[in-house]
This record gives structure tokens, C-alpha cells and sequence, in this order.
């Protein structure tokens, strides 16, 4: 139990839908404001990219924002920095590839995060079989690690990974990488099947482009993540208050129910 | 006694190496893969589709040719297996047939596959063309332009090609594209990696589908009275060939030796790092983010090696090296001229080291097979512009 | 009964064509070569040198594929002869080799050679350089322009290549060339001619040098159980693919079917002449001039045909047809989508015929061994140029 | 016999030794013209080049020359009926490639150089194994087929040649084509073992540039051929007055001995 899995369980039992932005690290010279900007617009958990050379889980707007923040000079270190002088009450959690926390050696990096303040991590590529040392790491510094599950994955594998996932569960609503789209997927699907085996908050994302869409998934789940849609906003360079609009639109249309 | 080069183990693991480092979306699909190729790779209709479709359509066995002009001058025996005689010019096509046949064992009716210049995406097409299956290649959008005409081969059997305009617009966003595809069709498709790379069980099916050069060779050499040569040379890009031929030699005494392009010599300049779905050795910067390969032959420009060559090199079973462009101009220029044999610019990286390791590393007397993973013809333009530059 | 394809008597003659129509000075080399043939293709010795080489080196046996997609879609069984998969790409190996080793033989240190597309030049530096002779080809001007990567392999192979700037600048000027450079040089130097044509004995020995492919495919077909094809077919630019298919099926009930390119029919719009040494079926004007033959394969752009096949024609022993440039493009497609081999422009005139005449002169069921007589990478920049401008 | 050879060994018997200048026939208007000149200056045969598209015993002058003609619509039959025109009272004989007369039927083609006071045909590429036919049309006609004999011609094959040649036996100086050389070659030799074995006139060709060269053929043999280094100076456009004027030194240099 991390202070991650308390917080989200504490928010779910509030009957609080949890919502959750996603917006890349170092991207702009002000992105900590975007940051705060979303923590102000009511987000319960900011999901915080640390751009990688290689996102291969993500989708055209995203690696063009990541491609961005490393022409910017960003690195893992420079984005954990930024995080540290941040000063707000919701978690912080870190998406990024594992390449990146292996290159910095595992308990480093887990220390690094702790510093930072980050709550949990989320690494698409680190599947539960290769998670082992990882997680200890993170454990001790009481940071979650996070997992996702997609459509694909089967029952028993749900189960698996429900068994040892931390803070909340990553359900994919469509086989694809991050980026809009414009129907609901197989989010159902795969909510309603982790449900059967886990009683974690489950929180849906990969798609999720309107209010609409962010409506419709917090009503089957326990939250929604929004990133592409997002970050798109931020690269047209809408700023802190473009992500206070559109983040202050999303929490309306959830709580609208 | 170690044994090498036998299975990884059930994670994908060659030592610390190998692993699935992949989606969630993905597992079921690798999970599924390892499966279909255990199970086929045990079956001997299976193996006899795929033995003969490579001899009657793929031109195995290939020849292993004795170069007699070479040997004399050089002071050793030197041979090489002729990889560039199997059909689409390369090794390549060992690998693609295996996919191919087990893609539709899976009941798929598709492959993509990622290209750097092409050799991959030319056989992943023939392959599917030959077999039925739709095929869809991913290419840089860089690597489109330098090599138009690769490119139209596969048009022309078929397939269709997508430019991938993300990150340096080359070989390892190809393969970030063709995974990211991959996620969102694997219902349907299959992901025909063309190297020993990417997660389990890719390096370990795409070692033994090339292992029958190995095999090959080893048998060919025995029947010739040569037996056990001294020394096995490859070159190294992802790492299949130099995989399926030291496969052969693993558990003899030969001395193994992988040979990676100067600037993409992930064994010689990299760390442990993950990508593509494994733990390999890769070229990252200092805060471990991926570095372009460069060298002169597109088939080397990768900034990881597959993981069980990782696992050789740190049990020190094989040993690796590198060489640089210039060298290898040299080495393709000699081969040509001495032998008649223009080998690809990648596999005359292997031959520029034993031409500059003679005395060195490789004792006068010493019988050495090269893999000659590929014919040059595809190379010739760009070697006629860059010598054409210099004069 | 009659026996096809046996030896021409002793002067060279098929019938009425053939013979040895040559300066004086060039005389003795023909009989010297003569002997010198003669001797060597009875000598066991030679013949096992020359299997050796073509094995180890040029990768025979080529495999007899089966073409399972275009089978059922034609309603015939389709098999192909794959001499694309011989080293430098086409059958052209098979002779080279054979009178690299014969230019050993009689001493001498030196070849040329002419070429149009620049494939038997490519062949003759690499059994040059395979066999440590020196060696110079002698290509027409246009060509060395047109087909400029495949000058730079031959300069990589170590040949030199000499540009031919009389007549149309193209292959037959590159013959005459070649014939008057070898007057001048016959002493040390062998005139390595690239097809079943010159002066006698070159059809024959070319013809001879080449039967192994036809002799493979023939014992091919008889092991997998399909024995006899009703039809044997090749395309035809000199005759030296057909002529070696052919000699493999001349004494069986196999229909034997050549196809020329429609602008270079020599059988088919030509009329008997002199030139090259050799009696034939030529392309000339009212007046006996020879005419340019115009073709989209530089291979099969010769305004005449070696002399056995103007035999075998008179003879009716076997039949010669014609494929149109446009229908050769479509077969040049159809077999890279439908079977993942892209053949040479040359070849797809056989192809093309196929395609065509299922149904009329191939009757539904037929069992068709068509020669795949090289592959079409070589083609492929021209084919994309073509297409390219038509869409 | 033909009356070639009577002629021609009249001429030997006289001790004058021969000049034979060689013309390409149709290769300007006034080409006949040249002819005449050549005559006048003291040629005792002229030979005379019908025009093939493939010239293989040609070097690159006469190529030339055979192009500029063939481009000017020559025909092997306008050469022949421009040659009936000429009243010239020494032999002419025709040299070119036997596709020429192959595709005119060999009969036709002898009685057309017969009608055209044609005395003699050089073929080089028609060899004694393949002349029966052509040579009986010639015979029956009075026109003599000369021979070649090169230095590469073993003794037996030369006694061969000698045996049925007519007119001249033509002695190739060097293994070469048509065209300018700069010394005797095997001249010397092949005249020496083509002597040893035949009584006919022996005149050498290929190669002779110069006077000098030519008289030096002369006094090893009974005549001299002189192509390329004439027709270069037709090419040139030197007319007429050029060819008389380099065929006059040809004479007088072959007469001084
Ligand atoms: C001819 C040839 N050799 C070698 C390679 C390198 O690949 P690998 O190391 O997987 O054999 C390539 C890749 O394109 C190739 O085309
Ligand atoms: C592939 C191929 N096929 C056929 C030919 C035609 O030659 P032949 O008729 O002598 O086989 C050529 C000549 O270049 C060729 O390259």
C-alpha cells in the first residue's frame, strides 16, 4: 500500500470521479503552470510525461511534444527538478519509458522520484514479469507503480496484474497508442472485466479527446486520463489558461455525471 | 559445460539480456507468437513446408565458395557461405518464409514489417506475396527517399510501403511505428520483426529460423574435410545473421566473431538499455535516451544488437568488433576485384576486419568462414557516388 | 528419327545456318577454340573444374519452383527454372565460367567480352576476376549511359569497360567491336561471346556450356513426379537461356516455345543473313543493311538470333512467338505480386506469352516449365521511370 | 582464271608493282570523280567499298566513311550502277561484307558486278569453307573472288587459300583492322610463307599510312593496298585534286623503289 493507493481509494470512496490530464514535462518555459492550471481547473491526479527519444506507446501529438521538450534540452533529471518546486495538494504521477529510469540505475531513479514528490509511475513498457527490482524501489520510497491493462488482455492476466497493481488501474479503451479518437472503444469491455477481479479505482484513457468522451468513461469507471487532447491544445500554444478551459471543461461534463 | 545458443529462458532471457519489455496491449500477441512457434517448430509438417519452400523457392542450400585468390594473398584459408545466392539477394528471406508460414498457422492474414533500407521490407513482401498474405512495411521517411527504388520492389510485389515521418525518420522509428501499428491490428496481424531483436520470443525464433545458414555451413564444411574452421566472422546489424551462423559453431571450438559498423556498435560504445520490447546493449546518450546509429550501410544504422549477442559478448562466448566506413569501401573494392563476389556494404564489414585482423587477431594458417549475408547490388549506387566523390 | 540439338557438322553448320564466317585472321583462334572445346567438354577433368565452380561459386543447381498462386488462378501448373538465382542474377554465369576456364586452358590471360544491359558483362568480370584473368568489355556508348551502375560493377569486378561510339551505339556495334579489338589481341586473348551466336563454335559451345540448366530441370521435373511438360519455354535475344532449357526437352515430347521481343523478331520479321559469323535469321533492311531491333529489354535488343534456333525453327522443331512491350509489363507485375520473384524485362517476354495464351496455345491442364532466366532488379529503375511516367 | 588474273599477272610480268588506292563508294556526290583521279594518278586496281551497317574488319575511318555514304541513301546497287558509269581502263574490284550480296541471292548479286564491269570482290568475312556457291556464280561471270591471308594464317591453311584464289592474294600486314599504322607489321613475313607456297601476285594491305610505308610493301610484295590514309583525306573534304595528288605520291614513292 503506497499513500497513492490510500488517496485514490479515500477520492473513490468520496464518490468523486477522478480526472485525470496528462501533459509533457519540460515542453514550454511555463509548463509548470499548465500544471498548476489543470490542478486548479479540478484535476485529481496530473500524469506527467518525461519525454523519451522513443514513445512507442504514443501517438503523433505526444511524440511531437516530446520532440519539442528534448529540443528544449529537457532530460528525466531536469523534468524531476521542475516537479520538485511544485507546490500542489493532488498527486503527481511520472509516465515515461523504462529506458529512461534503467539508464539512471532503478533505486536512483526510484529516489529521484521520491524527491520529486512523485507519487507513482506509470511505464507502459515494463510488463509485470519484468517489474520485480522495479517495484521494490518504488515501494520502499512509497512511489506506485501503475499498471495498464488493455482489451487484449485476458482474464487471467487481468487478475495477475490487479493482484499486485498499485494506485489505480490503466485501462486502455482501444488497441492502439495514445491519440484522439472518436467513439468509446472497448472501454466497457475492459472496465466491466477488471471490475470481476479487482476492486481497485479503475481509470480509462487512451482516446479520450472531448468532455463528452470524458463523461461517458468516468460514468463506467472510476476516472478518465486525458492526453492527446490536451497536449494538442498546449502545442498550439493555448497555454496555462487554454489548460485551465479545457481541463475546467472536462471536470464539469464528469461531474455532470 | 555451458552450452550455448540453446533456449532462452521461459521470460525470453539470454542472461541478463532478452526479456518482453512490451505493452500490455502487445503481451497476449508475444504470448500467442512464442506459442504458435513452439509448437510449429516441433512439428514436422511445419518444418518440412519450411525447409522446402526455402530450397525450391529460396534457393538453399547456399553454396559455402573456398576464395582461392584471397587465401593465397592473405595467408589463410578463407571461405564464405553465400547468403547473397538465397533469393531477394540476403539471409533475409530465411526468416521471412518462417514468419510467414507461421503467420498463417496463427490464422492471420497480414504482416508489417519495418525496413532501414530495405533488404527486410523487400523479403517480408516476396514472402507474402509468395504465401497470400497482405503486407504493409514500415520505412523512414529518409530512408523512402535514399532508397526509391527498394522501395517500388515492393510495390511491385505487393505490398504497400508507409514513410514514417516521426523522430530521425529511420531504421529505429520504423520499428516504433511498425509496434505502434501493431498494437492496434495484432487481432490480424503479424509483426514480421526482421532481426533477433525486439521481445521474446522474437530474438530466440528469428535466431533459429536463421540457424539453418549455420547448419548449413558447418555441415558443408565438414563434408569438404575443412571441419571446424578457426574463426566464424559476421556482421552485425540487429544481429540475425551473424546469430543464424554462429548457431552452427556455438558449442565448437570456433572462435566466434560479430563485426558492427564503427558507428553503431552497440557492444563496443553502448550500455544495457530497453527498446523494442527488450534489455539489450543499445547507444544512449548520458541521460539514456537513444542515439542514431551512423554508418555507412543502412543495414547497420541500428543503435541496439539483439540480446542474445549481448549475452555472448558479456559471457564472453563471441567477441565483437568493429569497423569503420572507410575500411569497409576497401573490403567491398576487394572481395569484388579478387574473388567476383560484390558483397552488401554490411556484410563487407565483416570482411574488412579479417582483412585487417590477419596477423592481429587471425594467425596466419587459420581457416575462417565469413557470412556473406548479401550481394552488393543494392549498394553499388552509393558506393559509385561516394568513390565517384572522392576521384 | 531425327535427334535435336546434337553437335552441327563439322564446319559448323545447323542445317543451313551456323557455319564460321570470319576474317582469315581470326581464323586459327576459332579452330584453336574449336579443339580446344572439343577437348575440354570429353576431358572429365574440365567437366568436374567447371561443375565444381558452377556449384560452389554460382550456386547451381538452381531450384525448379512451383508456381502454386498463378497455377490455380491460370488453370495450368506453372513451374519456373530459377536461374535468377544464379550468381550475378542470370544464366549467364554458366557460360562464362565455361569459357573463363577454357581461355585458362589454351593459355591464355585475358578476355572481352560485349554486352548490351551489361549482364553478360557483369557475368564475364566476375568469372574474370573468380579466375585471375584480366578482362575488357566493350559496350555501346548509349548503353554504358543507360545502364551506368552496371558499368560501375564491372569496374568494381576489376574489368575495364570500353565504350563503343560507331554505328547505333548499342549492342550489335558492341559485337563488332569486340570482334575487331579479339583480331588484334587474338594471340593472348579469348572472345568471351555472350550468347549461342558468332562464328562456329561459339553457338554450339555456348549451347553446350548452358544444357546444364536444361539438363537440371529436366531431372528436376522427373524427381518431383511431373516428368514431361507439354511445354518448354524461354525467351529469346541471341538464344542462349532457350538453347540451354531446350537442349534439356529436344528429344522429348515437350512443345519447345522461344519468344523474342516483338521489335526484335528475328524469326519472326527477319530473313536470312550473314553477320557475326554466323548465318542466321537477321533484321535487315530491302537492301541487306542490319537494322537496330528496339525493345524495352536491352537483353533481347539483338536484330539477329544464334543460328540453332533459325534451325530448329526451319525444322519446326520448335516455335518462336512474340510478346509486345506492354503485355511484358504486366507480366513483369504479375509474377512479383502473384509469386514474390520479379524477373528480369528479358525473361517477361516469356511470361508474358504465357499469360496470354492460356487458353489458346496452352490448353487448360498443361504442365509449362517456363526458364526464369534472370531477375529484374537490374530492371527495376527503368520499370519504375516507365510506370512512373504513365500514372 | 579470271581476266583478273591474267591482267594482274600481266602487270607482274611487266615489273611495274601494283597500286591499289581504296574508295568508298556513294560517299559524296563526286565520288566517281575520285575514282577517276586515283586512275589518273596511277592506281593499277581501285577497290571499291560498298557500304555495310557493320563493318567488322573496318577501323574507325572507314566506319565513318561507310556511315557518311550509307547516310546519303547509298544502296549496294547505286553503287554498282555508278560504277557502270565509269570508262576506266584498269581493274576495279569491290570490296564490302557478304550479307550484301547474301541478301541479294548470290547469282543476282555476280551478274550485277559482272553488268557493272566489276572484275573482282573482296568478302574478308566470307571464308574458302564458305564460298563454294558464291565463287561458281563468280567464275561463271568473270569475276575473281580474292582472298586474304593474315598473319596469323598457319602455312597449311595459306597453301589451302592459294590454291583457289584469284586475282591477288591479298596479305593482311598486321592482326588489325583497316587503318593507320605506323610500321611494316608482320608484312614481311606473311608475304615471305604466302610466296613459299603460291606463284599469284601478292599485294599487302592494312595499315599503310605513308609513302614511305608503301613503298616498302612494294619491294617485299607485288603491290600495296592504301585504304584508311586515302579515305581520312576524302573525309577531309580534300576532293579529287587530294585524292590525285596523295595517290601521285603513292606512285611515285612504289616506283622509286
Ligand atoms: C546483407 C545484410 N547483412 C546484414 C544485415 C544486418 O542485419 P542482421 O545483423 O540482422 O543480420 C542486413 C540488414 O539489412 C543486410 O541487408
Ligand atoms: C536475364 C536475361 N535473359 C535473357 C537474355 C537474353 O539472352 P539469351 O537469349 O542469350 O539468353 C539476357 C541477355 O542479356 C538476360 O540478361
Amino acid at each position: 500500500m503506497t499513500s497513492l493507493d490510500t488517496t485514490l481509494a479515500a477520492l473513490r470512496a468520496s464518490g468523486r470521479k477522478a480526472l485525470v490530464p496528462y501533459l509533457v514535462g519540460g515542453v514550454s518555459d511555463d509548463w509548470l503552470d499548465h500544471v498548476r492550471a489543470a490542478v486548479h481547473a479540478g484535476a485529481d491526479v496530473v500524469e506527467i510525461g518525461v519525454p523519451f527519444s522513443d514513445p512507442m506507446m504514443d501517438g503523433v501529438v505526444i511524440q511531437r511534444a516530446a520532440d519539442v521538450s528534448l529540443g528544449r534540452g529537457t532530460t528525466p533529471q531536469s523534468v524531476l527538478d521542475d516537479v520538485a518546486t511544485l507546490d500542489v495538494e493532488i498527486p503527481l504521477v511520472v509516465m515515461t519509458y523504462f529506458n529512461v529510469f534503467h539508464h539512471m540505475g532503478v533505486t536512483r531513479a526510484a529516489g529521484a522520484l521520491h524527491s520529486a514528490g512523485v507519487s507513482g509511475v506509470i511505464l507502459p513498457d515494463l510488463p509485470i514479469e519484468e517489474q520485480g527490482e522495479w517495484r521494490a524501489s518504488c515501494t520502499d520510497v512509497d512511489v506506485a507503480t501503475i499498471n495498464m491493462v488493455a482489451p487484449s488482455t485476458p482474464p487471467a492476466r487481468i487478475e495477475q496484474i490487479a493482484k499486485i497493481a498499485q494506485g489505480f488501474l490503466y485501462a486502455s479503451a482501444r488497441m492502439a497508442v495514445t491519440g484522439a479518437a472518436s467513439d468509446e472503444g472497448h472501454a466497457l469491455d475492459v472496465v466491466t472485466r477488471s471490475r470481476a477481479v479487482s476492486d481497485m479505482p479503475i481509470y480509462v484513457g487512451i482516446g479520450i479527446t472531448t468532455p463528452e468522451q470524458a463523461a461517458a468513461a468516468a460514468r463506467i469507471a472510476d476516472g478518465a486520463i486525458v492526453g492527446s487532447a490536451l497536449v494538442q491544445r498546449v502545442l498550439e500554444g493555448q497555454g496555462a489558461s487554454g489548460v485551465e478551459a479545457f481541463v475546467g471543461e472536462l471536470r464539469r461534463a464528469i461531474d455532470a455525471g | 559445460m555451458t552450452t550455448y545458443m540453446d533456449h532462452p529462458d521461459e521470460l525470453g532471457h539470454f542472461g541478463d539480456f532478452g526479456g518482453r519489455f512490451v505493452p500490455e496491449a502487445l503481451m497476449p500477441a508475444c504470448l500467442e507468437l512464442e506459442e504458435a512457434f513452439r509448437d510449429a517448430w516441433a512439428d514436422p509438417l511445419f518444418l518440412d513446408e519450411y525447409h522446402h519452400i526455402l530450397k525450391e523457392f529460396g534457393g538453399r542450400p547456399t553454396p559455402v565458395t573456398y576464395c582461392e585468390r584471397l587465401s593465397s594473398e592473405l595467408g589463410i584459408e578463407l571461405y564464405l557461405k553465400r547468403e547473397d545466392l538465397a533469393h531477394t539477394g540476403s539471409h533475409k528471406i530465411n526468416n521471412v518464409i518462417g514468419q510467414a508460414l507461421l503467420t498463417k498457422r496463427m490464422g492471420k492474414k497480414r504482416i508489417i514489417a519495418e525496413t532501414g533500407a530495405g533488404q527486410h521490407g523487400v523479403a517480408s513482401a516476396t514472402a507474402a506475396a509468395k504465401l497470400g498474405l497482405e503486407c504493409t512495411v514500415y520505412m523512414g521517411e529518409l530512408d523512402t527517399q535514399r532508397q526509391a527504388l527498394n522501395v517500388f520492389r515492393m510495390e511491385l510485389l505487393g505490398a504497400s510501403v508507409h514513410p514514417v515521418t516521426s523522430g530521425s525518420r529511420t531504421l529505429k522509428d520504423a520499428v516504433n511505428e511498425a509496434m505502434r501499428e501493431w498494437v492496434s491490428c495484432v487481432e490480424t496481424t503479424h509483426y514480421c520483426l526482421g532481426s533477433v531483436m525486439g521481445p521474446h520470443p522474437f530474438p530466440w525464433m528469428v535466431r533459429e529460423f536463421q540457424s539453418i545458414l549455420g547448419r548449413e555451413a558447418a555441415q558443408q564444411l565438414v563434408d569438404r574435410g575443412v571441419g571446424t574452421p578457426d574463426m566464424v566472422v559476421a556482421c552485425v546489424g540487429g544481429g540475425s545473421n551473424a546469430a543464424g551462423l554462429f548457431s552452427g559453431f556455438a558449442n565448437s571450438s570456433a572462435r566466434l566473431i560479430g563485426v558492427e559498423a564503427a558507428g553503431g556498435s552497440a557492444i563496443g560504445i553502448g550500455s544495457p538499455g530497453v527498446l523494442h520490447g527488450m534489455r539489450s546493449m543499445l547507444i544512449q546518450s548520458d541521460v539514456g535516451q537513444i542515439e542514431e546509429a551512423h554508418s555507412i550501410s543502412a543495414g547497420l544504422d541500428y543503435p541496439g544488437i539483439g540480446p542474445e549477442h549481448a549475452y555472448l559478448a558479456a559471457s564472453q562466448r563471441a567477441e565483437y568488433f568493429s569497423a569503420g566506413d572507410d575500411e569497409v569501401l576497401d573490403a567491398l573494392q576487394r572481395l569484388s576485384r579478387s574473388e567476383g563476389i560484390i558483397p552488401a556494404l554490411e556484410t563487407a564489414h565483416a570482411l574488412a576486419w579479417v582483412f585487417r585482423e590477419v596477423g592481429g587477431q587471425i594467425r596466419r594458417g587459420d581457416t575462417v568462414l565469413v557470412n556473406l549475408s548479401g550481394r552488393g547490388d543494392k549498394d553499388v549506387a552509393q558506393v559509385l557516388d561516394i568513390l565517384g566523390a572522392r576521384a
